[in-house]
């Protein structure tokens, strides 16, 4: 009997997502937090081109956010959006002269198209098959881009992938040249991103990808038809991890083939998780806790990544909400001590 | 309104067959609005097959299904809420995290169909649906406990929960899957009666094992056994009929 | 080891924030910064192990020539392209970095030497791909390691020399751009001297398994095998084709070996008797070598490989060219780079002025068993040794 | 003479034997604990290593064959009783991030250990040689594999056929529930299962060792290869294994002679096409 009450528990568990956001609320203090910390990164790092990178990779770990942490779809198939992205927006501006407003449109277009296919094929299976579905499709992403090689440059990378100026016509306004510049655009947009994900996650939209998440077939039975929410928040989520992989390739003037790796969905993965799955500032909080980690101690320890694999096992046993989590449980704990005070 | 004569739900020969065994076997089911219709049988009578046919989960291999005259066959479950069916679990099926408040205002949304897309509004700018789920909430007498995930209910709230989610659709015929199944001897009274209470504005379809509730509250029994109706009539009927009394005993022996 | 503790003061003073430069300034003339991209971490560690040895040897010897304070700095590339380029556009935009070595990837390597030419600096590399002195050249970028070109050449024509009776040959390419270049010089040398090139398997680059195409150059019964991989890759298809017996059957090249770190890899049982093309061997005698084995034996205890040696002679080579032009950047220091001749590991090197590629030799080895070995990396004896590449007026850079 | 591409389907069912003792730990693994695990692949890498230690101190290969494996099935267990318990109830989505979290561990600590340049392991001297077929060539070492997978493969299957440990799995993949109705300790069975599949990857590392070597960045290639065969034969199949094994073995090797440049992408590709149309695999059960 013993075992029979365990497992009914289990099942309890079983259900539980990465991190519980609990009830959906407008907050806008994390929207406040967020500009804030995207203002001062530049200043607070020591260069900008850090900073861009974080956000490329925040923006990316959001996208995937979308999936994991609010639909609970655990997805390798972000690489190929990334790529694409990447890819794209690169042979756009190199070959028909896209501007810089046209190239990182054709990557959100192509990276919701992308996303359309990759979903429809891949909500047709759920749990490990589903997973096993996007792990595939990805290292045939990777095969296929590899081997058109007169697109994609192979394993040479595409390179000299322009970073064009915001321009009205053939009027320059400003150059993106300067790492600050480029700091700018990255910023605003990411912000921009941000806000529209803070409010289509609290939206009815929003909500019922929660319903998802945490019970499929409740969801359905309340006539919610959960092929086409997955299918949105799918195109939702490649449309703005293409965005991110253009922008990487406009910050490094370089589209590598490992844009396009099973390793970078992993690299998204593990950001999302870290910074906390269900939460928006989490995936700002993971990449750039990763990003940096790799910049630190990658010069003092070269084995690193050791900590990143004990990172992950200790994220699932003890802070399952992630950075954002933990950081949330400690402020509450402060907020009910100064409380426990008053009392006392 | 609808006909009061004419059947709310209909099936017409309806057959579920897995290979060569036929779990539903060619069963002509009636429901009349505004009645508590029960379906009993046996254990692997087929009720619950017949239940899955009913909510759209299986794809019947035969016949047909009318919901108010249309035919609903092909319809996926999800899309049968907006036509005016909503169902409960025989095993609790929550958004276990959500909080209780949050799982029958989703219940609510549910209907909208393809309304629920809306990702620009935020979800207070919907207030029908919050007023849906607060009445439920009243209703279920759960109204203290709105703001708690729906995971940390006791066993028999999260069945009366369970059954409250069915109703925020406001659906013309609910299709509950043995409410009572698993719920302590202290919260069947409960339940009985919130069924009774549902009998009021609803038709209902039920398959329940409990033969006491089912005697109780029921306007029509189905009996079943082996994939096909054995009997049907009102309890009284049922209940002194020799061949469910041998169905039930062939079961035992 | 003060140049590790320079990075990671280095990373501190990042996270710090602070943007100021910490040189000391010993002497009167301005400190050189220099920066050493290597895969240190991640994938290719094997490599950009034995690469920092490498730069911070010369870094310590040039330090005591040098009346000038050198302020060294390690850029992991975490064995990823993406990482190492944003590294590279951050040191020249916040610390005016202009003086890079290193890269082991060709993706890595291309898209700095882009980046650093842009910034009007200087970058030598070791790097595999030919487009680094040809298609995709320019006035920032440099090369040691010497193209598919000379590789084939000083590979196979000393093979073919060697082997009369040799008529039938067999390739394995990696199918991409690399080994697509080795491939075609390989041709042009079959075609040259009147051989049958009696098949080629083309292979992925993530293949590890090797059998089937050990089965398909079995089907045609060449006389020598040529393998066109390398790293792991071209060790598994030599582990199996040994396994296969193939080593037997006929003779086997390995036109891109890495030279020692590989044959330490596979061991005196696996590589005697077959033929390795290595762009460094440590028991090369010439005068710099002889220094360079004795002071990698001294500072590590180790013997001088491939990356280390490679990694080592650019360092070195930069830093005499920013001390003899006086100028650490530009038009100046390239000048002073072009034409520069100077005593390598190989020997005497020359920078050829059209394409920034070094003019040095390239090495065919033969493995020898255990028993003949005269210490633990005595692998192979030097077969043949020479310079062949593509002349100046055809090279498809023209800078 | 041969015909090459008879001799090129021999060769990939003996390559076929191979992935199934590479696959067949996952495979096991996934169908009693429906546990997904993504350290598969550096568990093959440890056994890799541990031969090459192994042999390179004691000189006996053999030794290897059965101390390599053993350690790595008694890891597993310490590893299971520890961590891998407490998330048997998660979602596969946690399985999947602790496990690969695990294999970051493993991937890093050998290098740590024996550096980031591969070694190599010699041939046992009792198996090297090779058997000749007109122009082709086949390996003794490669002939001791088939002869061992298959040997494995049979060990495998009297012990989930034919002993009490194999019916409790064998329900145990059926439902769960019906492991603890039969009163067993099921937490035991778990441990053993995972010992035993893990140790299987530890074998097929040491085993190919001689192949391949020892490589520290060799696990994600396995683990994508094992989960290949895995999804094609169907997950949690054994009989499903073996055969999707030598299938991909077969259609791998035909390919280097058909088209080379496709053989990675043919396999995945095959691998999509079976989840989408038959996702419980060739053999899985439904």
């Amino acid at each position: 009997m013993d075992t029979k009450t365990g497992a009914v528990a289990s099942k309890r568990n079983g259900a539980t997502p990465l991190a519980r956001p609990g009830r959906i609320r407008w907050a806008p203090g994390t929207t406040l937090a967020m500009l804030v910390v995207v203002v001062l990164l530049p200043v607070v790092l020591p260069s900008a081109t850090l900073a861009t990178e974080i956000l490329i990779f925040a923006m990316a770990a959001l996208a995937c956010n979308l999936l994991l942490g609010y639909t609970g779809l655990l997805s390798f198939g972000q690489a190929i959006f990334f790529g694409a992205g990447a890819y794209c927006s690169a042979l756009g501006m190199l070959h028909w002269q896209l501007g810089l407003f046209s190239a990182l449109l054709l990557a959100l277009g192509v990276g919701a198209v992308l996303a359309l296919l990759v979903g429809l094929l891949c909500i047709r299976r759920k749990g490990i098959y589903f997973v096993m579905l996007t792990l595939a499709l990805t290292q045939m992403a990777y095969f296929l881009a590899y081997t058109l090689s007169d697109w994609t440059g192979g394993d040479n990378g595409l390179l000299g992938v322009p970073r064009p100026p915001i321009a009205l016509g053939d009027t320059t306004l400003v150059s993106l040249a300067s790492p600050l510049a480029f700091y700018g655009l990255v910023a605003v947009l990411f912000a921009v991103i941000y806000i529209m994900a803070r409010r289509i996650t609290s939206s009815p939209f929003g909500s019922t990808l929660l319903a998802i998440r945490e019970n499929e077939a409740r969801a359905a039975a309340l006539g919610y038809d959960i092929r086409l929410f997955k299918i949105m928040v799918f195109v939702l989520s490649g449309a703005i991890t293409a965005l991110a992989g253009a922008l990487y390739a406009m910050l490094l003037n370089f589209a590598p083939l490992s844009n396009i790796e099973l390793l970078m969905s992993e690299q998204i993965l593990i950001m999302t998780i870290i910074g906390g799955t269900g939460s928006l500032f989490g995936s700002l909080l993971g990449a750039g806790s990763i990003v940096l980690l790799g910049d630190i101690l990658s010069a003092i320890w070269p084995r690193w990544m050791l900590l990143l694999g004990v990172a992950l096992i200790a994220v699932v046993i003890f802070m399952r909400g992630g950075l954002w989590g933990g950081l949330t449980s400690l402020l509450q704990r402060a907020r009910r001590a100064s409380s426990h005070d008053k009392e006392a | 309104m609808t006909n009061a004569h004419a059947p709310l739900l209909e099936t017409r020969r309806l057959e579920l067959a897995y290979g060569a065994f036929k779990a539903v076997d060619g069963v002509d089911l009636c429901i009349r609005p505004g009645t508590i219709h029960t379906v009993i049988g046996p254990n692997g009578a087929g009720k619950t097959s017949l239940f899955h046919c009913l909510t759209g989960e299986r794809r019947p291999t035969h016949g047909s299904i009318l919901l108010d005259g249309r035919d609903i066959t092909r319809q996926p479950a999800h899309g049968r809420v907006g036509l005016g069916m909503a169902r409960s679990f025989q095993i609790t099926s929550l958004f276990q995290e959500l909080s209780v408040h949050e799982n029958l205002r989703l219940a609510a949304q549910g209907v909208d169909g393809w309304k629920a897309l809306n990702f620009w509004q935020r979800l207070d700018t919907r207030k029908r649906h919050i007023d849906t789920a607060d009445e439920v909430l009243e209703r279920l007498n759960l109204t203290e406990r709105a703001g708690i995930p729906a995971g940390e209910l006791s066993h028999g709230q999260q069945r009366i929960l369970e059954v409250g989610m069915a109703i925020c659709a406001r659906p013309k015929l609910l299709l509950l899957d043995e409410p009572t199944s698993g719920m302590g001897i202290d919260d069947i009274p409960t339940m009985t009666r919130l069924i009774g209470e549902l009998g009021r504005d609803h038709s209902i379809l039920l398959i329940e094992h409990n033969m006491s509730i089912v005697m109780s509250i029921s306007d029509t029994i189905t009996v079943m056994n082996r994939g096909r109706v054995l009997v049907e009539g009102t309890p009284d009927s049922v209940r002194n009929d020799q061949r469910v009394r041998e169905a039930y005993l062939g079961e035992a022996a | 080891m003060s140049v590790r503790t320079h990075t990671a003061t280095f990373a501190i003073t990042l996270l710090a924030g602070s943007l100021l430069a910490t040189p000391l300034m010993a002497q009167d003339k301005p400190a050189i910064d220099f920066y050493g991209v290597k895969s240190v971490s991640g994938a290719f560690a094997s490599y950009g192990k034995y690469a920092e040895m490498g730069s911070q040897l010369a870094v310590e010897e040039m330090q005591e020539t040098l009346d000038r304070e050198i302020n060294y700095t390690t850029l992991d590339t975490e064995g990823n392209a993406g990482r190492a380029i944003r590294k590279v556009q951050e040191a020249i935009n916040q610390e005016d970095a202009r003086l890079f070595n290193g890269a082991t990837l060709s993706s890595t390597a291309l898209a700095i030497g882009k980046e650093v030419d842009k910034a009007g600096g200087v970058f030598m590399t070791p790097a595999g791909a030919d487009e680094l002195t040809g298609s995709e050249c320019n006035a920032a970028t440099f090369r040691w390691s010497v193209p598919t070109y000379g590789a084939i050449r000083e590979t196979l024509v000393p093979l073919i020399e060697k082997l009369p009776d040799a008529k039938r040959w067999y390739t394995i390419t990696p199918e991409y751009v690399f080994g697509e270049a080795l491939l075609q010089n390989a041709e042009k040398v079959f075609e040259e001297y009147g051989l049958e090139h009696v098949g080629n398997s083309y292979h992925s680059l993530q293949e590890q398994e090797f059998s089937g195409y050990l089965t398909n150059a079995m089907s045609t019964s060449p006389d020598v095998l040529v393998l066109l991989n390398f790293g792991a890759q071209s060790s598994n298809a030599l582990r199996q084709a040994r396994n296969f017996g193939l080593n037997e059957q006929m003779d086997i090249v390995m036109v891109w070996s890495a030279g020692l770190d590989q044959l330490q890899e596979l061991g005196a049982d696996n590589v005697e008797g077959i033929y390795f093309g290595a762009q460094y061997w440590h028991e090369v005698d010439t005068p710099m070598n002889r220094h360079l084995v004795e002071k990698v034996k001294e500072a590590y205890d180790i013997t001088p490989n491939y990356p280390l040696a490679a990694d080592y002679i650019m360092t070195r080579t930069m830093l005499e060219a920013v001390d003899a032009s006086g100028a650490s950047e530009g038009p100046e220091l390239i000048a002073a780079l072009e034409g520069r001749t100077y005593q390598g590991p190989t020997g005497e090197e020359t920078i050829r002025a059209a394409d920034h590629q070094v003019i040095k030799d390239y090495y065919l080895l033969q493995g020898k068993g255990q028993a003949e070995m005269d210490d633990a990396d005595d692998f192979a004896d030097i077969i043949s040794s020479g310079h062949s590449f593509v002349e100046e007026d055809k090279s498809v850079c023209q800078l | 003479m041969l015909n090459v591409y008879l001799f090129q389907v021999l060769n990939g069912l003996g390559l076929g034997m191979i992935y199934f003792l590479i696959s067949v730990g996952l495979t096991l693994i996934f169908g009693l604990l429906n546990f997904v695990n993504f350290a598969h692949g550096a568990f093959f890498l440890l056994g890799s290593y541990l031969c090459y230690t192994l042999v390179t101190l004691t000189g006996n290969f053999w030794l290897a064959l059965v101390a390599g494996p053993l350690v790595i099935a008694m890891l597993a267990w310490a590893l299971e009783r520890s961590l891998i318990q407490r998330i048997y109830h998660l979602p596969h989505t946690f399985q999947i991030l602790v496990t690969l979290g695990i294999a970051l561990i493993i991937q890093e600590l050998s290098i740590m250990i024996w550096g980031p340049v591969g070694k190599s392991v010699p041939t046992p001297e009792l198996l090297q040689g090779v058997v000749r077929f007109g122009n082709f060539a086949y390996p003794i070492y490669r002939l001791f594999l088939i002869a061992f997978s298959a040997g494995v493969a049979i060990l495998l299957w009297l012990l989930l056929e034919r002993t009490r440990f194999g019916a409790l799995v064998r329900a145990g993949s059926e439902s769960t529930e019906m492991v603890s109705l039969l009163g067993s300790n099921i937490f035991r069975l778990f441990s053993i299962t995972f010992a035993l599949g893990v140790g299987l990857a530890g074998l097929a590392g040491v085993l190919s060792a001689p192949l391949r070597g020892a490589h520290p960045f060799i696990g994600p290639e396995v683990l994508g290869l094992a989960f290949v065969v895995v999804v094609i034969g169907g997950m949690g199949s054994f009989s499903g294994a073996l055969v999707a094994g030598l299938l991909v073995g077969v259609v791998q090797s035909l390919m280097t002679t058909l088209w080379p440049q496709g053989a990675s992408l043919m396999i995945y590709a095959a691998m999509a096409v079976v989840i989408l149309l038959r996702p419980y695999g060739l053999f899985g059960r439904a």
